[in-house]
């Protein structure tokens, strides 16, 4: 479905990406995790056509689509979710929602696509003409994975969806994404919320200093302890807490 | 009484053209959240065009109109987009007013050099026939004008808030970034932008230079008043230009008359730092909303 | 039992038509660790803005230590010894992490007058790297905040709120993108500062895992008004929560 | 050198553009000539240009320039608020300089270097007042004026004059420059009802006056001093324009004088549009500086001064100078002038002023 | 405490070749150009007043010029009833910094383009008071034939030695700047900036820190028109209207809004180059704002940004960023 080939990549001379290679197959879920900083969002980013690209390949379902542009990548059937607040503010929430689907051609679908997703998430439906800014965070959040569920896509980037949301959303949302997995979208995650996230996906993928460390089966990477003991909440041994290398273990 | 009426209309007709400017700026800060301080020149500009299309190219008015309004849609619509607001914007607001102001002497400076720095008479496209309204002088031209501003704000308020392209071009303006996710075309919304309000400085220009004169330097005062009536009305939204626009036509008329000449033009300056001081949203805003 | 260090009694807060905060009263006591929780939008920010000066409340008193603190603003409150985080991350983009930090502690010590013509870093560096290290950002101390992850830029502001050694500190989902080693290793941070210094904390977490166990007693809102108050456990057992909430 | 210079420094950009580059041209024409008749002292003139933004802080700097380059005379500037501070500069290295300021104040300063090219306000408006109290017979006049030190400059003197001829001021509207909408001014003139209105102001804006004081149907005689019936003015207002009267020092529409028709027909072959007065101006300030630095024999500015003082120049002998012309000894010129009103779109003569 | 870096020591050697630069360039120029070269030193004052406000604490205003006007006619109308130019400082400063700390209240309540057109307003309102009130500010025909300060020894009567004179004080008056926005004070500033909520709640007066950003500012535009007065030796209320406001903004922007030394490129830019254009007679507007609109889309950081750039091109070096070439954790 996904492939990325040894990228390089970062935010104007300074390089992040130091050379991210996986692919990831369809349909799936992906869940990747990693400390803060690893370049998780750098990597959404960089499939997404939203970074700087010094080298390497993104290929999606075979054909390289690396450095295009993110109305291009939606052409292709991407969406993303990008972490934090990413709504546009003085637009009304049903307004929002229809931005996420302003590339469909289809009208009348599109609105009974919004109208089944305010079904999943009743608060926009009750906030539908409030605008985006006044909502809570967790609200806003709502909004914006709802934004990107509108468009059919085949591949949904999602960086950390469980911020600001309930734990019951969370599990609403990651319910979300099995079903659409089932139907035969891939979906490639972020989250800190590991253990949950993994428990629920096919694939994990562990990022670290800006490279790919592991990519394992989700099970596998739940069960080996050093993933435990790092990203998990385990302990961390007095020793590692150097404080260049804030990761060394 | 009758002395009321006469500046109380003749400042609306007044108020009409700042606020046909003032709709400029509004328009451009909804759609590009930027200040364009090069709107008054921006009016004052089509006017030349035609003069040129009927001094230098012996075009027939109402040609030269179509001419002027044209040229004006490429120069002060596609090439101020290309060449100086799309380098400029991702690097922020006040470098780009910075860039419109010089682009202000620019164009005034260069209308100078190549038409001459006096005044022009400039033919007017409808009669200036007057009617008598309780004893008050009042030009069809003047209606006019009071008609059209208000036409366009409504027209203009429901494509921007009506329309999906209007509100691609909001979602543009209010956070780029994200229209950007989501698939909006965001050059080609903030061209949207830069081509209605090239239009509308046209249309303004043809309206309003027949009674102001075609000369260089008519956009200074212009834009200056007109933006203080964008701010007035709340600067987010377009019918606020229209209120404000007219409140200052009308205001400046009323200090003159009864208050104070010498002082005509602070009295309303004082007035709309009360009125902003108070509702510091402008008369007709809305508040951006919640800051935590 | 000691006076409360915060209480705030029928808080009520409306916005437009909505009535984000319906009549909300507690007390915080000097030492406790207090969780708020509740489903998104059910008023746990507008109440700490409230709370902070950020907001004025429609009705309702809050007071801290004993003293109305009404219309009184942030800055003032913060004087006070009250320290906070905003949901939303909120540092100082373009100023490095170093001067982020700095910033947190300066007000703090000594006058407008030696903060003039005193030294340029009012004598926090020392402090603020040390806290720099303990988020084990120091790698980061001299990039610019706005420039760092997510999470990294959650610890920064997270930092900032420790800086002026308050006695009172209201976190707004601190865990939030934070990794969960990190986020162990700062409740364990967070439990021995309450436990030597005795300051007191207020969280809004949506993490359950993070909030059962650092709490020693959780309030939950929903819709405005308190529904379930208690410790982890009683508040795990409740079913009010766990359908308003929690999910099955 | 085997050239000459002359600065010219004037209002080229900002708000006083107008008046600045028709002096300009003007001067332009009077040098092209001069060289033509074989230049100043048998030298080539020329005339490098100095824009002062319409700013005197930045005239002054200019004028510094101007003789830091070695100009033997300043040509301008035209707005009084300019000339106050850089004749001083003038002043202080002994160069001559032709101005086309009106403010009173210029000559009453006592600069031997500073010479007029028409007469001050103090003395153009005075020569209203027989019309006024005579012709029009006015009991109560108005005074419609611009609010820049042009137009206060006049309205003060108009103000006294009235007041030593007995006749009432009842309205004395200011506007501000650039101003568009006149609608207020009228009205109050009108409800004020005076006999006859002194209008004084710049010329696109005594254009919208007139404009509007026909809209309004304004009855009573409009009256001004120079720019009010300059062509400009006529083109601009239209038919408005028609009955306004005023006093002219030199107008390019007396054309019974023969070298005024001469300068205005080459002026607008060279420059395809008539010329003003501020060109009529500027084209006698470079004539003058010839005629005198000839009579001279040398570059000298003391010398020029002392020749400057008491001069009268006849047209007769000096044909560019087009009207007999004097200089009295504080640089205050006079020289015969006109009534003019405009009829039928263009204006006429109607009558003559003698020298004052 | 850290020791001196690399850079630092760069940077004053920087300083002081400017400043023997400063100092050498107007011997043996004409009047004009010493005049000129004067005029950019005090406007270099006011943008560094206005970057204070503007670039450092985010506080737009497009009041300097009035400033200017304040420091100016105090100056002249104490130095013309005979006070000595020195003893006129301290109350135009004052009366400078009072009428900041006023502008400023507005600033409490509204931002952004509000804020900008309540500057504005004031400007215009300065402009007309010293229009109408001729009583006291000479209306139009301004006021006239302020002496030069006299220090026994030294007469700044002729243009060289007043260059030193106000040289002096610009260096003066930017170790202040320096000390202040290197400061907790500065600090302070940017981070009212940055973001006033957040300063807000970690203990930041924003109140008292923004009306301290438009009272220092002021003072230094005081401080400009007080040199102004005996420079010109004639104000008038046109040389402070708006335009002139937009100018000091100019200037502020094209040498870089928050850099220290932004205001001296961008006053630079702004006078010198129109000068160095003059010789295209009618076109030097013309070619110097295009030249300004080139600038800022080339570099819209402001002219500051162009040595880092000039760097990067020089040495196109890719950096690795330190914490990401340190070695795994995991393998
Ligand atoms: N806009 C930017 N400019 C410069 N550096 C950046 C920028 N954004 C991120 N970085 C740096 O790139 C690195 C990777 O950032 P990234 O956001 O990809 O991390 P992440 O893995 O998503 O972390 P988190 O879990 O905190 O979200 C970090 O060290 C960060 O400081
Ligand atoms: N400025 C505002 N204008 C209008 N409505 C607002 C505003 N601020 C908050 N609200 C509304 O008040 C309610 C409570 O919001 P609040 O941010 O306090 O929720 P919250 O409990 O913090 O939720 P979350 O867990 O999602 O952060 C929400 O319905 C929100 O839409
Ligand atoms: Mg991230
Ligand atoms: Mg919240």
């Amino acid at each position: 479905m996904l492939e990325l080939r040894n990228i390089h990549g970062g935010y104007g001379k300074i390089t992040i990406l130091n050379g991210v290679s996986f692919a990831i197959p369809k349909p799936s879920i992906t869940t990747v995790i990693g400390p803060n900083g690893a370049g998780k969002s750098t990597v959404f980013k960089a499939i997404f056509g939203l970074l700087n690209i010094q080298s390497g390949q993104v290929l999606l379902e075979g054909q390289d689509v690396t450095r295009q542009s993110p109305r291009q990548m939606i052409g292709h059937g991407v969406t993303y979710v990008p972490q934090g607040r990413n709504v546009v503010p003085q637009l009304s929430v049903y307004h929002n929602l229809e931005l996420g689907g302003i590339t469909a051609q289809d009208q009348v679908k599109l609105r009974k696509r919004i109208d089944a997703v305010m079904d999943q998430f009743p608060m926009l439906r009750e906030f539908r003409d409030r605008k985006a800014i006044e909502l809570s965070g967790g609200q806003q959040k709502q909004l914006e994975v709802a934004r990107a569920l509108l468009l059919d896509p085949k591949l949904i980037l999602i960086d950390e969806p469980s911020i600001g949301l309930s734990p019951n959303l969370v599990q609403e949302v990651f319910r979300t994404l099995l079903r659409l997995r089932d139907q035969g979208v891939s979906v490639l995650m972020v989250e800190q919320n590991a253990k949950a996230a993994l428990a629920m996906s096919d694939y994990g993928l562990v990022l670290e200093l800006g490279q790919t460390r592991m990519h394992e089966r989700a099970d596998r990477l739940l069960a080996d302890p050093r993933v435990g003991q790092l990203f998990l909440g385990g302990h961390v041994a007095p020793s590692a807490q150097g404080a260049t290398s804030p990761h060394a273990g | 009484m009758s002395q009321f009426l006469q500046v109380f209309l003749s400042g609306l007709a007044t108020g009409a053209v700042y606020a046909l400017v003032a709709i400029g700026f509004t328009l451009v800060w909804q759609a590009a959240q930027t200040v364009n301080f090069a709107q008054g020149e921006f009016v004052m500009v089509p006017a030349f065009f035609v003069l040129i299309g009927m001094h230098w190219l012996g075009l027939s008015f109402w040609v030269a109109l179509l001419f002027g309004f044209a040229v004006s849609i490429v120069v002060l619509g596609l090439l101020f987009k290309k060449l100086i607001v799309e380098p400029i914007l991702p690097h922020g607001g006040i470098t780009l007013i910075i860039a419109t102001m010089a682009l202000g002497i620019l164009l005034k400076e260069s209308a100078k050099e190549f038409y001459g720095a006096e005044a022009q008479p400039f033919p007017a496209m409808f009669p200036g026939d007057q009617i008598d309204v309780f004893g008050a002088a009042v030009s069809l031209r003047d209606l006019l004008n009071l008609v059209i501003s208000l036409g366009i704000v409504i027209l203009l308020t429901l494509f921007l808030n009506r329309t999906r392209t209007g509100r691609c071009m909001q979602a543009t303006a209010q956070n780029p970034g994200v229209a950007e996710i989501l698939g909006v075309d965001v050059k080609r919304m903030v061209l949207y932008t830069f081509l209605i309000n090239a239009a509308l400085a046209a249309l303004a220009s043809f309206l309003i230079t027949p009674v102001y004169l075609a000369k260089f330097s008519n956009g200074e005062t212009l834009g200056l008043i007109a933006f203080i009536a964008a701010i007035v009305g709340g600067f987010n939204q377009i019918r606020g230009a229209l209120v404000g626009g007219l409140l200052i036509g009308v205001l400046d008329n009323l200090t003159a008359t009864y208050v104070t000449a010498q002082y005509r033009a602070a009295l309303p300056l004082v007035l709309l730092i009360v009125i902003i001081l108070v509702r510091p949203q402008g008369i007709m805003g809305t508040s951006e909303g919640r800051a935590v | 039992m000691s006076d409360p260090v915060l209480s705030i009694r029928n808080i009520e807060k409306s916005f437009g038509g909505i009535r984000a905060v319906r009549g909300v009263s507690f007390d915080v006591h000097k030492g406790e660790v207090l969780g708020l929780i509740g489903p998104n939008g059910s008023g746990k920010s507008t109440l700490f803005n409230c709370i902070l000066g950020q907001l004025a409340p429609d009705a309702g008193e809050v007071s801290v230590n004993g003293r109305s603190v009404a219309g009184m603003r942030a800055s003032q409150m913060n004087r006070l010894g009250v320290g906070r985080t905003f949901q939303q991350l909120s540092v100082f983009p373009k100023m490095s992490v170093l001067d982020n930090i700095i910033l947190a502690g300066q007000e703090h010590h000594g006058t407008m007058l030696s903060r003039l013509f005193g030294a340029p870093d009012a004598g926090l560096t020392g402090e603020a790297e040390r806290m720099i290290a303990f988020f084990r950002l120091t790698h980061l101390r001299d990039e610019l905040a706005g420039s760092l992850s997510y999470g990294q830029q959650k610890l920064v502001d997270a930092a900032m709120a420790f800086m002026a050694g308050p006695s009172l500190v209201l976190l707004d989902e601190p865990a939030g993108g934070v990794n969960l080693t990190m986020l162990s290793h700062f409740k364990e941070r967070l439990s021995a500062y309450n436990a030597e210094h005795g300051t007191t904390f207020v969280v809004i977490e949506h993490n359950m895992e993070f909030v059962m166990s650092l709490c020693t007693r959780i309030i939950v809102l929903a819709e405005g008004a308190v529904i379930a108050e208690g410790s982890p456990d009683e508040i795990r057992a409740n079913q009010t929560v766990i359908d308003a909430y929690l999910g099955g | 050198a085997d050239t000459v210079k002359l600065g010219l420094v004037a209002e080229l950009s900002g708000a006083g553009a107008p008046a600045g580059t028709n002096w300009r041209d003007g001067a332009k024409l009077a040098v092209a000539e001069v060289n033509a008749a074989g230049g100043i002292l048998g030298k080539k003139v020329e005339m490098p240009e100095y824009d002062t933004q319409t700013d005197p802080q930045v005239s002054r700097a200019l004028v510094q320039k101007a003789i830091d380059e070695g100009v033997i005379a300043i040509i301008g500037t035209v707005y009084s608020g300019s000339t106050m501070v850089n004749m001083l500069v003038a002043k202080q290295n002994s160069i001559p300089q032709f101005v086309g300021s009106e403010a009173p104040a210029i000559v009453e300063k006592g600069n031997p270097f500073v010479y007029r090219t028409s007469s001050g306000a103090q003395k153009g408006v005075p020569a209203l007042t027989p019309y006024f109290k005579d012709t029009l017979k006015a009991k109560k006049v108005g005074v419609a004026w611009v609010n820049n030190e042009f137009g206060k400059g006049g309205r003060n003197v108009f103000i006294a004059e009235m007041k030593k001829a007995g006749i009432d001021v009842v309205v004395d509207a200011a506007s501000e420059q650039a101003q568009t909408d006149y609608a207020a001014d009228v009205a109050k003139i009108k409800s004020a009802n005076p006999d006859a209105v002194f209008v004084y102001m710049n010329q696109e804006e005594s254009a919208r006056f007139l404009i509007e004081a026909k809209k309004q149907a304004l009855p009573m005689p409009l009256v001004g001093e120079v720019t009010l019936t300059e062509a400009k003015v006529i083109e601009l207002a239209g038919n408005a324009a028609d009955g306004a009267i005023a006093h002219v020092g030199v107008t390019a529409t007396a054309t019974e004088v023969p070298g005024i028709a001469a300068f205005a027909k080459s002026f607008e072959d060279t420059f395809k549009r008539k010329p003003t007065h501020d060109a009529i101006k500027g084209y006698v300030g470079v004539w003058a500086t010839k005629y005198v630095t000839d009579k001279v024999g040398k570059v000298d500015g003391e010398a020029f001064a002392k020749t400057m003082h008491g001069l009268c120049l006849k047209a007769a002998d000096h044909p560019k100078i087009l009207l007999d012309t004097c200089w009295d000894d504080r640089g205050e010129m006079s020289r015969p002038s006109f009534m003019v009103q405009v009829k039928g779109g263009s204006p006429v003569v109607i009558g003559t002023v003698p020298a004052n | 405490m850290r020791g001196l870096s690399v850079r630092d020591v760069w940077r004053s050697v920087a300083i002081a070749l400017l400043l023997v630069a400063a100092i050498l360039l107007p011997i043996g120029q004409k009047n004009y150009i010493i005049y000129v070269l004067t005029s950019w030193l005090i406007f270099t004052i006011a943008a560094m007043g206005l970057n204070l406000t503007l670039g450092y604490a985010g506080q737009i205003s497009l009041a300097q010029a009035s400033f200017m006007a304040i420091g100016a006619y105090v100056t002249a109308l104490l130095t013309l009833a005979g006070w000595h130019w020195l003893a006129a400082l301290p109350p135009a400063l004052i009366i400078s910094f009072v009428v900041g700390l006023i502008l400023g209240y507005p600033a409490l309540r509204v931002k952004g383009h509000f804020l900008a057109f309540v500057t504005l307003a004031f400007n215009t309102l300065v402009f007309l008071v010293l229009r109408n009130e001729d009583w006291l500010t000479g209306g139009t025909y301004g006021l006239s034939g302020m002496p030069r300060p006299d220090f026994g020894l030294f007469s700044t009567d002729k243009h060289l030695p007043f260059y030193y004179f106000t040289l002096g004080i610009t260096v003066i008056a930017a170790l202040a700047l320096w000390g202040i926005v290197r400061s907790p004070w500065g600090r302070a500033f940017k981070a009212l900036r940055e973001n006033p909520v957040r300063a807000e709640s970690l203990g930041v007066d924003t109140r008292r820190v923004t009306l301290l950003a438009f009272a220092i500012g002021s003072v230094y535009g005081g401080l400009a028109g007080a040199l102004i007065t005996p420079l010109v030796q004639f104000i008038e209320p046109g040389s402070f209207g708006l335009a002139h406001s937009l100018r000091i903004l100019l200037m502020v922007v094209v040498g870089g809004a928050g850099y220290f030394f932004g205001p001296f490129i961008g006053a630079a830019v702004v006078i010198l180059l129109p000068e160095v254009l003059r010789f295209t007679e009618g076109y030097y507007l013309i070619i110097y704002s295009a030249l300004v609109i080139v600038m800022l889309v080339f570099v819209p950081s402001g002219l500051i940004g162009v040595w880092g750039r000039l760097k990067a091109k020089v040495w196109p070096k890719q950096q690795v960023r330190t914490d990401m070439a340190e070695g795994a954790g995991l393998q």
